[in-house]
């Protein structure tokens, strides 16, 4: 099986981990990848908030190229996931959209190919039976907070999992020996680019998903977006200092390390050690060295 | 043949006055018109003193799904410049269903008089309810211009 | 050899006594003429044949065994069986009191210009087996012989389409020649397996449905009403077409219902099976408007 | 030849202002079978018709016509005209020169003239080929059927009884009662329901005129108006009704508990119960999926307990067939589930629950004896959250329709847990307050002014447990503000949606259902009760959301119509109806799947064949359901169904007429 890769900007930057680990499973899973050449802004957050045909255009440019090679796009982000959806969805749907785009891209996407995320392509679609027969360790019953955030499942047609109460992930990690703690906060708002914007608002939705966490009793939260992940994992410290009383320590993982790491991979080659928040002691709890 | 149509005098010859010849020509519209909504519209045009060319005879059907096919084609042989079958819009039918039948049947129809060669403006269905007295004045009015603008029909005829 | 199992079958129903007759083809005057035949002695099967002359449409014989004795059997081709269909399905024929025997038909073959004897296998098809669909039965108790592959057939709407080109002149210029032959001897309604009243409107009198004179306008009136009638019923047998001694194309009125009902109200192949209602019989409450 | 007489109306100058009317009536007598025609100034006053009815004696007139305003106007004044004159009605055509000449041709007072003789010329064409018609009669059975014991139910039986008619109620539960018998309280009295619905059961199960079926289905039903066949099935009830004196030690001794229907699952039940203490018939049933007697074999105790041995266990359903004059169809509603909602918890969590399910817990007869226990843990809520449209107003998941009830039932319910829990907080979600009805305006203002309810203007976006409390947070759309709410209990105002079987029945009925599968009522406005089959009326909730009151104001309407209808002893059907000539038909039935009225059926006519007699199918009308709407005479190809009053030749004439 081969996609064309679009890891987007976070996956270059401070996604770096999840591009890592994302490389690492398909490997495992016999995944081909090929990156698409001179990809571009997937547009995320800024474009179709100011311009919707950008909105669009910006995406379809990248599906164009991955056209010409007749390849399904996998987006590990789910951001960059959501936007080209978008644009997919749209471009089958309207004649006259898909005109407007190819004028302004200047090449036609014809809505041959599709996109798909990292949890659709290594979990959906493989199952879990081929996750468990590719495991060679255990997650040794971890108590894992499966997060979602918005982006992989709203709206409802974009969306690749349940809207209220997504199991993909959940299902993942207890396939790979993991005990995924049932909470209500899987969907909530990350705060996204709030809590640089906004701070008190922003920081406030963090700290409400991790003392949620924290609550039912999660030592470690997996997430499928970069977004959510620098959120939950950079904030934690800022928390501490801010909210009296609070002492948060909840290492945050991208599904795709919890699963290279089960596959056998050493978590720093996993990129489990880029993380904000010390990951090796939970590591080391369940003998994940 | 049937009641033996010879014998009976033709309005042409009732009208036989001089001043008859100087009118212009009138266009013989044979239009079958369900009781319930469009044989109401029709008299409701009249309560409204809604003026329209007198060119339309209506003859008054229970349901338009009462109306035959084969009453068309027949008023086309007698000598009839165009037909109209009119009754209630789809979901009003007094009869519950009657109309989406008459729907069917005169799509088909439609089409088939046209494949033999008979301008469609000649062959009309419309759905006319009781309360659309102008509707009825503007569809008998607009029919007769446009087969006005075709002339008589000669097609299908089998009277003089 | 289909011929020798038609005997044998017909001979088995006839001797165990669960058929009092059997419908089929026999060899007529000519070499190039097969016609049908009514046995009901086991003696006499050896009559039957099954060759590329075997045109007729057996299906409405059956009205004429309504009311006999036991079972009656009779051969069908792909048309047939449709016929069968639409007689069952008109309350005509009792599916119980017949047995079909079905054929798979690779089509039958025009008569030749002359009557010496030729190669059969040099005629053209007959146009109606030319545009078949449905060259293996669509119902039967029994098959002889194997399945024929579906043969590629042209575009049955092509000649409607043709006409279709046309200006409403032209239109009705054409279809005047042509009405202006018919001899209204009725042998497309006598062939019709969906012409299956028990009195025609156009033979009952007092009515004055059709006036009696042959003239192109009654002929006309008299087109176009068939052609209503068997609206979303006509099994496409072209056995009117076949019967016409004139020539007529009839089958261009019939396949242009056939092909507004496709557009209009979706796909519609009469006698294909026992469930599809006729397309006058039903409708839908989204059908297409057009007389708003 | 006839002798047609043609009467030529001036209608003051309504017509004659623009129609030659002298000209038109001179034509016209020069029209072959005219034996007499003549105009005069107004055709429909008494000497007018007097005028008519000498010159049928005078010129011996066999027929009829009249020339004047719209039929839709006078057909009936001249028709009975014409019949005091001695003719049969409907040997008689109208030409409608006013409505349709004179009115509408002022400007061309020529081709005005020639319109009316061309409409006299079609009028005289028809009325040669009219035949006398006669209305047919039939008899009515003095018997209504009544499907649904409900309230709806209940009041239109009640209704007809008194009227002296005897009715039957079919109950698909063990006793009568429906919805309202669960319900504690009825807004906006606050008076108990079982205090107002009791008596009814009671009158009910009292009354020399009713019949209760409970516990049993209508499977089947023929005929028609006045004369419907319906076959119930009785299902085994395992309980002799005629022994059983309704104890309860069966009930008692029963070792076997379920979760009780009645009580929302809430409260348990034993496998022979009766659903409620009130119950009518107050005699058990077994319920057979779950009795350790029928599942295992063993057990039997009830059997053994009973006093009068009333327990079969042998027992088998029961087919009862029987002849109404009238059907009222109450069948009633269900409530919506909300499992569709996932930001609700898809009906998963325990303390969230539907107003029916309150109902129970406020009932001082329900599980928690009137004590408001939350499910999960029996803990008594001291704040209550009431979301409202769940399932309604929302086409996504659920319906497009208002329910009509519920905002009213939550502000009862609010107000009674106010009451019932002193110091206790409510909350309510809604998108509009609907409060259409005699004192439930303030009603709904005693709830928030009195009772402190909290009415918070939005949608609930997501209820999440947190700790043994649940977290609501929705919108308030008035200030723009998200709002979060802790609260104990969650009260949902589910949908009221039809019964999921109104579909099969109506099919058994033959009547319609709507695109949210109510059943259709006759008219929208004009005709609310009834149904498209005549003999069939409606009542209460099966035709579409509604609270008690309007429910049995429309058993009332119903119950009066089927009094109507019953009050006859025959009933005079249209003559203008649709007949078969035998001879002809070939029975080919395409004519029965297009009658909307279900009027045409098969039937079996022996003839003589090649000196045998043979039976042969044919198309027979069914005078008293045909309404004559003609739609079956087209689809004949034969041409040997006829539309008495519109035949075929009559309308060919017509045709010829005007085409000259």
């Amino acid at each position: 099986m081969k996609y064309a890769y679009y890891p987007g900007c976070s996956l270059h930057s401070t996604g770096i981990e999840y591009d890592i680990s994302s490389k690492l499973v398909a490997k495992r899973m016999g995944i081909e990848l090929k990156e698409i050449p001179d990809w571009n802004c997937c547009g995320a957050s800024a474009a179709h908030t100011t311009n919707h045909m950008l909105g669009l255009a910006l995406p379809a440019r990248n599906l164009a190229i991955a056209e010409k090679e007749g390849l399904d796009v996998l987006a590990p982000c789910a951001a960059c996931y959501n936007r080209m959806k978008t644009t997919e969805l749209a471009v089958k749907a309207s004649e006259q959209t898909k005109q407007k785009i190819a004028n302004i891209t200047e090449m036609d996407y014809q809505g041959n190919i599709g996109v798909k995320t990292a949890l659709e392509v290594f979990v959906k679609d493989a199952g879990l039976e081929a996750v468990k027969a590719l495991a060679t360790k255990t997650l040794g019953g971890m108590k894992v907070a499966a997060y979602y955030g918005c982006l992989l499942v709203r709206p409802h047609d974009v969306g690749i999992d349940d809207m209220e109460n997504p199991m993909l992930m959940d299902d993942m990690v207890t396939a790979l020996g993991g005990e995924a703690v049932q909470w209500p906060f899987k969907t909530e708002c990350c705060g996204a680019s709030l809590p640089t914007a906004k701070g008190k608002v922003g920081l406030k939705l963090v700290y409400d998903i991790l003392s949620m966490a924290q609550s039912v009793g999660a030592e470690a939260i997996v997430t499928a977006c970069p977004l959510c992940f620098v959120n939950l994992d950079m904030r934690q410290s800022d928390l501490n200092k801010k909210v009296s009383g609070s002492s948060f320590k909840i290492p945050i993982f991208y599904f795709t390390e919890l699963m290279a790491i089960a596959f056998g991979e050493k978590p720093a080659s996993a990129g489990a050690g880029k993380h904000f928040v010390n990951t090796s002691e939970i590591l080391a709890k369940y003998n994940l060295k | 043949m049937s009641l033996n149509s010879e014998a009976l005098p033709k309005s042409q010859e009732v009208t036989a006055a001089p001043e008859a010849s100087n009118q212009p020509w009138e266009p013989k519209i044979v239009g079958f018109a369900c009781n319930w909504c469009t044989y109401a519209g029709a008299d409701l045009a009249g309560l409204s003193r809604l003026q329209y060319p007198p060119s339309i005879r209506l003859i008054r059907v229970p349901c338009s799904g009462r109306t035959n096919p084969q009453f068309i084609i027949r008023a086309f042989q007698r000598g009839a410049d165009g037909v109209l079958v009119a009754g209630c819009h789809p979901g009003d039918c007094h009869y519950s269903t009657g109309n989406y039948f008459t729907r069917r049947r005169f799509l088909l129809m439609q089409r088939l008089l046209e494949y033999m060669g008979i301008d469609p403006a000649r062959f009309q269905a419309r759905w006319i309810s009781g309360s659309e007295g102008p509707k009825f004045q503007q569809v008998v009015t607009q029919m007769t211009e446009d087969i006005k603008a075709l002339g008589p029909n000669r097609k299908m005829r089998d009277v003089e | 050899m289909i011929t020798e199992k038609m005997r044998t079958a017909a001979k088995d129903l006839l001797e165990k006594g669960e058929v009092t007759t059997v419908i089929g083809w026999e060899k007529g005057t000519f070499w190039y003429n097969s016609t049908p035949v009514f046995i009901s002695k086991p003696e006499e099967v050896d009559r039957l044949v099954f060759d590329e002359f075997c045109a007729n449409n057996l299906a409405k014989y059956l009205m004429d065994y309504r009311n006999a004795e036991g079972k009656t059997a009779v051969f069908v081709k792909g048309c047939d069986a449709r016929g069968v269909n639409r007689l069952v399905q008109d309350y005509q024929v009792n599916r119980d009191k017949v047995f079909l025997i079905g054929i798979p038909c690779s089509g039958m073959k025009e008569a030749p210009k002359t009557a010496e004897k030729q190669d059969s296998s040099k005629l053209p098809l007959l146009k109606k087996c030319q545009e078949c669909a449905t060259p293996n039965p669509v119902v039967y108790d029994l098959l002889l012989g194997d399945p024929v592959s579906e043969r590629q057939v042209p575009d049955r709407f092509s000649g409607v389409e043709a006409i279709e080109g046309k200006t409403a002149d032209e239109k009705y210029a054409y279809w005047q020649s042509m009405h202006s032959q018919c001899i209204r001897c009725y042998a497309c309604r006598n062939a019709c397996p969906a012409c299956n009243c028990r009195e025609c409107c156009f033979d009952a009198n007092g009515l004055n449905w059709l006036g009696k004179q042959n003239n192109v306008q009654e002929n006309q009136m008299f087109a176009m009403t068939r052609a209503m009638h068997v609206a979303g019923r006509c099994i496409e047998c072209g056995e009117c077409e076949r019967v016409c001694p004139m020539g007529l194309p009839i089958m261009e009125i019939n396949r242009k219902i056939l092909k507004d009902i496709n557009e209009l109200f979706g796909p519609q192949d009469a006698g294909m099976s026992l469930e599809d209602k006729p397309a006058l019989g039903q409708f839908k409450l989204d059908d297409p408007e057009k007389f708003m | 030849m006839r002798r047609v007489g043609v009467f030529v109306c001036h209608c003051g100058t309504n017509i004659n202002g623009v129609v030659d009317c002298e000209k038109v009536a001179k034509t016209a007598a020069g029209f072959p079978n005219v034996a007499f025609a003549t105009d005069y100034k107004y055709m429909c006053t008494e000497p007018g018709q007097d005028l008519i009815k000498n010159a049928i004696k005078e010129h011996n007139l066999d027929r009829v016509v009249v020339a004047s305003c719209s039929p839709r106007m006078h057909e009936p004044t001249f028709r009975a005209c014409i019949e005091s004159g001695g003719l049969n009605p409907y040997l008689f055509e109208m030409a409608n020169l006013r409505e349709q000449c004179s009115w509408v041709h002022a400007n061309n007072k020529e081709l005005a003239t020639v319109k009316a003789i061309d409409l006299v010329r079609k009028a005289v064409a028809k009325v040669v080929k009219n035949e006398p018609l006669q209305k047919s009669r039939i008899s009515i059975t003095k018997r209504a059927l009544v499907i649904g014991g409900g309230v709806a139910g209940i009041q239109a039986a009640l209704d007809i009884a008194d009227a002296g008619n005897p009715v039957t109620i079919v109950e698909k539960e063990p006793s009568i009662g429906g919805r309202m018998a669960q319900i504690d309280k009825t807004f906006p009295t606050i008076d108990c329901s079982a205090c107002i619905l009791g008596p009814k059961m009671v009158d009910a199960a009292k009354h020399p005129n009713i019949e209760i079926i409970s516990y049993a289905q209508v499977e089947h039903v023929d005929g028609y108006v006045g004369n419907f066949e319906v076959t119930i099935r009785k299902k085994a009830r395992s309980v002799d009704l005629k022994k059983c004196t309704g104890c309860g030690t069966c009930q008692e001794k029963c070792p076997t508990k379920v979760d009780s229907e009645f009580d929302m699952k809430l409260g348990k039940r034993k496998a022979i119960y009766t659903p409620f203490p009130q119950a009518v018939p107050n005699k058990p049933v077994i319920d057979r999926v779950n009795c350790t007697k029928f599942k295992t074999g063993k057990c039997g105790i009830c059997q053994k307990v009973c006093p009068v041995d009333a327990v079969d266990y042998e027992q088998q359903d029961e087919l009862i067939i029987e002849k109404y004059g009238a059907i009222v169809v109450a069948t009633g509603y269900q409530q919506f589930d909300h499992s569709a909602y996932g930001e609700y918890g898809y009906g998963k969590y325990p303390d969230v629950i539907t107003g029916l399910h309150l109902e129970r817990l406020i009932n001082a007869s329900g599980p928690t004896m009137g004590k408001i226990k939350r499910p999960s843990d029996h803990k008594i809520p001291e704040t209550v959250a009431f979301i409202q449209c769940v399932g309604s107003r929302d086409e996504a998941k659920g319906h497009a329709y208002c329910s009509r009830t519920c905002c009213m039932y939550t502000a009862k319910h609010a107000t009674l847990v106010s009451e019932k829990i002193p110091g206790s907080k409510s909350y309510v979600f809604y998108m509009d307050v609907r409060t259409p009805g005699k004192g439930y305006e303030e009603f709904y203002k005693r709830t928030t002014d009195e009772y402190g309810a909290q009415y918070i203007r939005g949608r609930v976006s997501k209820i999440y447990e947190k700790g043994d409390k649940l977290v609501v947070r929705g919108e308030d759309s008035l200030i723009g503000r998200p709002v979060e709410v802790e609260v104990d209990m969650v009260v949902l105002a589910v949908a009221m949606e039809p019964q999921s079987d109104a579909g099969e029945l109506a099919r058994i009925l033959g009547i319609s259902v709507d695109k949210d599968k109510w059943f259709t009522e006759a008219h929208p406005k004009l005709k609310p009760v009834e149904t498209h089959t005549a003999g069939i009326f409606l009542a209460g909730a099966a035709q579409g959301p509604k609270d008690i009151p309007d429910s049995v104001a429309q058993a009332g309407a119903a119950a009066s119509k089927a009094i109507g209808l019953l009050s006859k002893v025959e009933m005079e059907t249209d003559a203008m109806v649709s007949s078969v000539d035998e001879s002809r038909c070939s029975g080919c039935l395409i004519c029965k799947g297009i009658c909307p009225y279900k009027a045409i059926d098969a039937k079996m006519i022996q003839e003589r064949v090649g000196g045998k007699m043979v039976e042969r199918q044919v198309a027979s009308v069914n005078k008293s359901l045909c309404q004559g709407c003609g739609a079956c005479t087209v689809a004949c190809r034969a041409g040997c169904l006829n539309l008495l009053g519109f035949t075929n030749e009559q309308i060919l004439a017509e045709v010829e007429a005007v085409c000259l």
